[in-house]
């Protein structure tokens, strides 16, 4: 904690801030923050509603704690599953070569070159009973494996040349093992920046999701916040405290991410002596 | 060469600005393109400098004789195609059935009966039969490239139909009409395959507008009508089209020079506007900041929100209603829940009646649209003419209707307390007397009863576990209301907030947003346990028509396609009542009174549960354009997506600004 | 020449230091192969840094000084100091990297990465005249002149260090730094590469200090060398002397663990590791490992002593000889 | 001899590929909830309330018959293949019946490419060398201003941020007209000012939101080089940051995004939608987006087989490229 620089220090306070609404303070709250008409409409932020209420009565406060703890596990659900997939079939692929590398390059690939949003438009479609979260996410999983999987075996493979990974070779490591601890380290900059790129492709795929319709708009997430928000105006009615609450707290969760993440990647380059 | 061309450009442009400048100084010639003289919009660019002084729309015609019209179902993937009778959508309400083509009959909304438009008489039934037909059309009238209109081009419209079956309409036409032939010039004999009482309702508007459209003889003769792409559209309408979008944005309308000879010429008067622009602004937010800069004169269909907001940043922005509720209510097809009676547990008539009793009207009104709107508790809209025709006289039947055990379900101080809520609210302008009171807000709705409807559905077999409903077979009670996505605002509405209501009191309810077709096509195959549908129309007292498809003859098993009843609910008296009315006249006495029988039975068995009429906020600016229809001069509906627009260009008048 | 007057550096790490070189006093003298030698983790490559006058964050000069002497344009002696060391870089002081692997642009050609460091000192020729140049240095080199099309990965490793020797041989600098030349190429390659140094030195008379962990590299090629242990240079001479008569036990160990003609005796490593450099033992820093110490090589840091001709070294049990010397020559 | 294995597989790949995703894109559509016809009967009939039920069945066999989706899904599907590869054609739109698919899409076509393939390589090339700088000079105060703007911009939803253009630029300054109408025809003056004025705030609303992702990434991949022994050499070899920064470490770095970009391309056609409906821009996004709103199977093949193409395309290329970009890799 002591040698933390300052991004690694801001990232993670806002993260823990977040955190603690999206997780901590829905434990407090007694209803269900998504019911209609629970409180007057409108209101402007007071002590009594501290982000206001919406048009439709709910407390933008409330609301907001629980679309943010559903859209992190969205988010974190996408980001860890598409990673570790996508890295592991990339560097598998790019490191093995031969056939293997040419099947998993054939999957990927076929899964790249499908446009995902009309794919998940006419998925969404084809969802006749709930549209649960998790099926969502399930969806976009589907979807954001290929991207790592095609960068990662790019690298796997100009790393293969390297003299390091011949070494490893003829000492009779594993190719598992060699990926996991050779290989990886090496690419692992690189994945944590698609993961929290991965957070926020979810969310935000998720809410474009939620503004045509095709999100589950009875879940609290960011997104169906911002679809419920449009649809009632707030912008242009000057109901910020509607709108702006949601849209901040994504771009919040993804600037403390994104500090997190170059922070530590700092911080671990001091402690590697470099 | 091109660095020249460049140049020559620039030049040009330098100087179009200049002269504009130095022009604008001079004597300005506001109305440079005056009625009847027929100024083409300035050929080329530089639209804001063309005809000296004035603001110019951005597709060059001068604002001040442009009226700009929402166009509400948005762009036109093909502009360039206006043949109306190939299947799928054609860009319609993007002003080609408002101003150029013309129906055989329109109607008048206020008066809530049918007018003759291209013919000048109704149908005369030749024998007693109900199945020989003769009617006069309009003398002197002419297409928009100056052909005469005669009784040939109605002849050839419908053996057009008749023979070409890849025609979309082409069946339902061959269902209606055996054979249709010219005697003169302007009168014409139709014979129909069935016995008809209702003809010019089947062939004329009764609603937005109709499918046979009389089409040209002169020009389509040359065409293979299922190719036919009839890029130059050609009608009887005041209006031809001048310009297009070639990416389907805007569609821009000129005056016909001899509007003399068009339909509205004849029958009422001179167009008010040289120009209409139809245009397409893209998101509500956007058509609203368009209106609040003047740059739209009409809007269609937003929500109420919107309107709020446009109200507060454009004083010279008018709704239907100068106060609370503001918008037009109007509108022929009433919003409702749609159950289908052919699914457990919704085929048991006391739990479609415990829903309804679980239906917080007054909540369910504000979260929908801000409790702008009129309930209804009866199958037929709650428009003018119907209210007076049905919901009144019924209010004393209602009051004292009973459920089987005796309970009275109806509450005729809904209206009443809706005041008293908005006042709370702080709302200003709110109606007083008791009249008033029900005019605006409806004769009553049922009862917001949670006790009385679990009494009804232990009776049906259900259990409360906890706070959660048991179907009878004792898993839980999960529902899903199908709603529309993206479309039809107030139903899509309308569905989370009867959903929020029940989920209050122990079901499970999820609501499923579908786009068009799936919730179309759910619907007809009867794939929907409860859905924001609404198949309770209605414009003119004689609604036979509206209620045919509830004939039980047309009920299918789910999964297959329904001709009518998608609700699947079979009443043998609402069957024989239709029956009966399709052997009656439409002006005898006895249509009204089977007709309200008719709702008496949908009143007891609550296959739809009836909840609002439809709230149109449809506004205008009165910073251009004067002459709108409001609640004030009322001369017709605020129907500007409908064929009847053309009806109301002779009102519209220049402000001069 | 260049001469380290008691240098000390460390990294800073996160508020910690570790003291990489400690107390380091030495020159290297003209027209002479200085040799420096210890095992990996000694400070050798940080010792050359400071030499280079690399000097970045975390890594800092805490005390002392480095200063090159060199002759200017008009033939007038210059100084340079560390802090402005790196404006000779080059044409006074050059550097052969460690690593020839990877201290190459993988994406550019030889050529190129040729002309990055020496063109600015021949901007006054074109540059078909300076590749001409190149590549008949690179001939004297033995290395063919296709070379600087080629990209580094079509090189082979000793091809490369060839390469990076011509790199910072070309312009005839005063002193050349050689980071470990020989490492990860096999014998007969490494060979080659160690009678290429000499050659160059011996035609162009400048210095060179080469730093290796291999005790044969510096037998084979040095004139003086140093031996580091934990920081500090504990053994100061000529490479013929240090190997005939090593007087520090650590230097004793290093050579004796040198494979020699006709014993076919197990070499075995020295046990034990260096002592961290963050918190240095108090003492003899070897006293750990040493298996003569005493309890005052544990307590008292030894001091360094005249051994022999231009020959110095630091431990306990050395001083009596030492004085001893002295007082025989004295 | 290499080179040609090398080739000989990759358009292996690549006809692999789009066959793959062609085929799952093909069947996706058909075990949708609604059918093209049901649907579109469905919305007649509810007009007009009720229907003879002879008549609903004429108008089921003319429209399956000139939607070309008689027989079983086999037939249809080996149908498709035939009509594509021997006639070159999409058959009718079902929304837009009679306008062929092909017509549609070049009409919309040049529109979303030239609108979106410039943003996106704008914002390729802004986002990368904000990247490197944020990167490699991460000290400098303009690196941390230029990734502190993209990496707020970033996150913001898209339709959000190009709403809020649309309101500063239009409506509360009007600058820009709210709605872009393009005049004129073929290469006008008048045409080209139009174009101009209508792509601006489009364009501008997906580059600064597109930026993000390359700053990010180039940042990770450039801090990564920079630690790379031939950086440190160079800045032996005397070298002036600016330099090594153009010359060491971009060249290095920009490899995998020069993969990412050719993948990117494939975005383009989700990202085409929003700004569509909001800026009022023709292109293919509304059309995929209408047409699977109305389960126009035709034109969801027509739009999503030429994404498709191009994707691959895309890739085919970049692969064929690749080794002149990094000499390290070989045809293999």
């Amino acid at each position: 904690m002591k040698n933390w620089n300052v991004r690694l220090k801001a990232g993670v306070a806002i993260l823990a801030v977040f955190l603690i609404l999206g997780f901590v303070f829905p434990l407090f709250h007694p209803g269900n923050p998504i019911d209609w008409s629970a409180y007057p409409k409108n209101l402007k932020p007071s002590a009594a509603h501290w982000f206001g209420t919406t048009n439709l009565g709910q407390d933008t406060f409330w609301l907001l704690a629980k679309s943010i703890q559903n859209s992190f596990i969205i988010g974190i659900l996408v980001a860890f599953f598409a990673t570790v997939i996508g890295a592991l079939l990339g560097l598998l692929a790019g490191f093995k070569g031969g056939f293997v590398d040419r099947l998993i390059t054939l999957f990927t690939d076929s899964f790249i070159v499908i446009p995902s949003l009309p794919i998940l438009i006419l998925l969404g479609t084809l969802l006749k009973g709930r549209a649960s979260l998790l099926y969502i996410a399930l969806i976009l999983i589907v979807f954001n494996w290929p991207w790592p999987a095609r960068q990662l075996r790019a690298m796997a493979l100009s790393l293969r040349e390297r003299d390091f990974i011949h070494t490893a070779l003829f000492s009779g490591m594993s190719t598992f093992s060699i990926i996991v601890k050779e290989i990886f380290p090496f690419v692992a900059g690189w994945s944590l920046a698609n993961f929290v790129n991965t957070i926020l492709v979810a969310i935000g795929s998720e809410s474009g999701l939620a503004v045509i319709g095709m999100s589950s708009n009875e879940k609290a997430t960011l997104g169906t916040m911002i679809y419920w928000a449009n649809q009632h105006q707030a912008m242009l009615a000057g109901r910020w405290w509607w709108i702006g609450s949601p849209v901040i707290a994504i771009a919040l969760i993804f600037i403390a991410l994104f500090l997190t993440m170059t922070g530590y990647q700092q911080y671990s380059a001091l402690r590697r002596g470099k | 060469m091109r660095r020249n061309r460049g140049i020559v450009c620039w030049l040009l442009a330098v100087v179009l600005l200049l002269s504009a400048c130095t022009k604008t100084g001079g004597d300005a010639q506001p109305a440079a393109g005056g009625a009847g003289t027929g100024t083409k919009p300035a050929e080329t660019g530089q639209p804001a400098s063309g005809s000296g002084g004035g603001k110019m729309t951005d597709v060059g015609t001068p604002r001040s004789q442009t009226l700009i019209v929402d166009i509400l179902s948005g762009r036109s993937a093909d502009p360039d195609r206006m043949n109306p009778y190939v299947p799928g959508a054609v860009p319609m309400d993007s002003g080609l059935h408002q101003l150029i083509y013309s129906n055989l009959w329109e109607i008048d909304t206020v008066k809530g009966k049918q007018i003759p438009d291209l013919a000048a008489t109704m149908p005369e039934p030749l024998d007693n039969t109900n199945t020989k037909f003769r009617f006069k059309l309009q003398e002197g009238l002419a297409w928009s490239d100056g052909v005469e209109f005669t009784a040939d081009d109605v002849v050839y419209t419908s053996d057009m139909l008749l023979k070409t079956k890849e025609l979309g309409y082409s069946g339902y036409y061959s269902s209606l009409v055996k054979s249709m032939k010219a005697i003169d010039k302007t009168t014409i004999e139709v014979e129909t395959v069935q016995p008809e009482t209702r003809l010019a309702q089947k062939l004329g508007v009764v609603i937005w507008g109709t499918a046979f459209r009389v089409m040209p003889k002169h020009i389509w003769e040359k065409e293979d009508p299922t190719k036919f792409k009839f890029t130059d559209p050609v009608g009887v309408g005041p209006y031809k089209l001048s310009k297009r979008d070639p990416q389907g944005n805007w569609f821009l309308y000129e005056k016909r020079q001899d509007w003399q000879k068009s339909d509205i010429g004849k029958l009422v008067g001179e167009p008010g506007p040289q120009y209409i622009l139809f245009k397409y602004f893209g998101p509500e937010e956007k058509r609203i900041m368009a209106a609040i800069s003047h740059e739209m004169d009409i809007l269609q269909d937003i929500t109420p929100e919107s309107w709020d907001v446009l109200r507060q940043k454009n004083t010279f922005a008018k709704a239907w209603y100068e106060n609370f509720p503001y918008a037009d209510m109007n509108d022929p097809c009433e919003r409702g829940m749609s159950l289908n009676a052919a699914k457990a547990p919704y085929d048991n008539p006391d739990v479609r009646w415990a829903l309804t009793l679980l239906t917080d009207i007054k909540n369910v009104s504000m979260a929908t649209f801000g409790g702008m709107l009129r309930a209804s508790p009866i199958e037929l809209p709650p428009i003018s003419v119907l209210q007076d025709n049905y919901h009144k006289p019924m209010t004393p039947w209602l009051k004292d209707f009973q459920l089987s055990d005796g309970y009275k379900p109806f509450d005729d101080s809904y209206a009443k307390d809706m005041v008293d809520m908005l006042k709370q609210q702080g709302v200003k302008g709110l109606p007083t007397d008791a009249k008033e009171m029900t005019d605006t807000f409806g004769v009553g709705w049922y009862k917001y009863d949670p006790a009385e409807a679990a009494k009804l559905l232990q009776k049906a077999g259900f259990k409360k576990q906890g706070d959660k409903w048991l179907k009878p077979d004792g898993t839980p009670w999960k529902l899903t209301i199908n709603a529309p996505a993206n479309f039809e605002v107030q139903s899509m509405r309308l569905a989370f907030a009867v959903a929020d209501s029940w989920r209050k009191n122990g079901i499970d309810v999820n609501v499923q947003q579908m786009d068009a077709a799936t919730f179309w096509d759910a619907e007809s195959t009867g794939n929907f346990e409860v859905g924001s549908y609404w198949p309770a129309c209605g414009l003119l007292p004689d609604s036979t028509s509206n209620f045919q498809g509830w004939h039980k003859k047309y009920i299918v098993p789910v999964g297959q396609q329904a001709p009518g009843n998608r609700n699947r609910w079979a009443s043998d008296r609402v069957s024989s009542l239709i029956d009966e009315l399709n052997g009656l006249k439409s002006d005898d006495p006895k249509v009204i009174q089977n007709i309200t029988e008719i709702n008496k039975e949908f009143v007891k068995g609550m296959p739809f549960i009836p909840m609002f009429g439809t709230s149109k906020f449809v506004p205008v600016d009165t910073y251009y354009w004067s002459g709108f229809q409001t609640s004030k001069n009322e001369f017709e509906g605020p129907w500007w997506w409908w064929s009847q627009f053309k009806y109301y260009t002779p009102h519209y008048k220049p402000t001069g600004k | 020449m260049l001469r380290l007057h008691n240098v000390s550096a460390r990294y800073n790490m996160l508020g910690s230091y570790v003291n990489a070189v400690d107390r380091v006093d030495f020159e290297v003298r003209k027209s002479e192969i200085f040799g420096i030698a210890g095992e990996s983790g000694c400070g050798k490559s940080t010792l050359l840094k400071v030499m280079y006058d690399l000097i970045q964050y975390p890594l800092e000069i805490s005390e002392g000084s480095v200063e090159i002497h060199a002759a200017g344009k008009d033939g007038k002696p210059v100084v340079y100091r560390h802090g402005d060391i790196h404006r000779s870089w080059w044409k006074v002081i050059s550097y052969v990297p460690q690593g020839a692997m990877h201290v190459m642009n993988p994406v550019a050609r030889v050529k190129s990465q040729f002309f990055d460091a020496i063109s600015k000192y021949h901007e006054k020729k074109s540059a078909k005249q300076l590749e001409a140049e190149i590549a008949g240095y690179l001939r004297e080199l033995e290395l063919p002149p296709e070379v600087l099309q080629a990209f580094p990965h079509q090189l082979s490793g000793g091809m490369r260090q060839r390469v990076l020797i011509a790199l910072a041989t070309f312009l005839h600098p005063d002193i050349v730094l050689a980071d470990e030349p020989t490492t990860a190429l096999d014998v007969v390659v490494q060979r080659g590469i160690l009678t290429m140094l000499a050659k160059v030195q011996k035609k162009m008379k400048n210095s060179m200090v080469i730093v290796s962990h291999d005790m044969g590299v510096h037998y084979q090629i040095t004139h003086r060398m140093g031996i580091m242990y934990a920081g500090q240079m504990i053994e100061i001479g000529p490479t013929e002397q240090i190997f005939e008569s090593p007087q520090h036990p650590y230097t004793k160990m290093l050579i004796g663990a040198l494979p020699k003609v006709g014993d076919n005796s197990q070499k075995e490593g020295i046990p034990g590791t260096p002592p961290s450099l963050k918190n240095p033992p108090p003492g003899c820093r070897f006293a750990a490992r040493c298996p003569v110490a005493t309890d005052l090589c544990r307590a008292v840091e030894p001091a360094r002593v005249a051994v022999g001709h231009e020959h110095m070294a630091s431990c306990h049990l050395l001083e009596p000889i030492a004085a001893e010397r002295r007082a025989h020559h004295g | 001899m290499d080179f040609y294995k090398f080739l000989l597989s990759r358009i292996l790949t690549f006809v692999l590929v789009v066959f793959i995703g062609i085929t799952a894109v093909f069947f996706v559509p058909r075990f949708l909830p609604s059918d093209p016809v049901e649907a579109m009967i469905g919305q007649l009939t509810s007009k007009s309330a009720f229907m003879d039920p002879k008549a609903i069945e004429t108008m089921r066999t003319t429209l399956n018959e000139s939607f070309g989706l008689q027989g079983s899904l086999l037939q249809q599907y080996f149908g498709f293949f035939k009509r594509v590869l021997i006639t070159h054609d999409f058959g009718p739109s079902l929304a837009n019946y009679p306008a062929p698919v092909g017509e549609l899409i070049g009409r919309a076509l040049p529109w979303t490419m030239g609108l979106l393939l410039t943003s996106t390589i704008i914002s390729w090339a802004i986002g990368n060398v904000v990247g490197l700088l944020a990167g490699f000079r991460k000290e400098k105060a303009y690196s941390k201003l230029l990734e502190a703007i993209s990496i707020a911009l970033y996150p913001i939803p898209y339709y959000i941020f190009a709403l809020v253009l649309i309101m500063v630029f239009a409506y509360i300054v009007p600058i820009f007209p709210l709605s872009s109408t393009f005049q004129g025809d073929g290469f006008t003056w008048e045409r080209i000012k139009s174009l101009v004025v209508g792509s601006t705030l489009p364009a501008l609303s997906m580059i600064l939101v597109g930026t993000g992702w390359w700053v990010i990434s180039m940042k990770t991949l450039s801090a990564g080089i920079a630690e790379e022994d031939y950086v440190h050499f160079a800045r032996l070899k005397g070298l002036k940051e600016r330099k090594i920064m153009s010359r060491y470490v971009l060249p290095n770095a920009a490899l995998p995004q020069v993969t990412m970009l050719a993948l990117q391309l494939g975005t383009i056609f989700n990202g085409a939608l929003v700004t569509e409906i909001l800026f009022g821009y023709p292109g293919v996004g509304t059309l995929i987006y209408t047409g699977i709103l109305q389960a126009d199977y035709n034109l969801i093949m027509g739009t999503i087989t030429i994404s498709i193409l191009a994707v691959a395309g895309a890739t085919f290329v970049v692969d064929f490229l690749y080794p002149f970009l990094d000499p390290r890799v070989r045809y293999k």
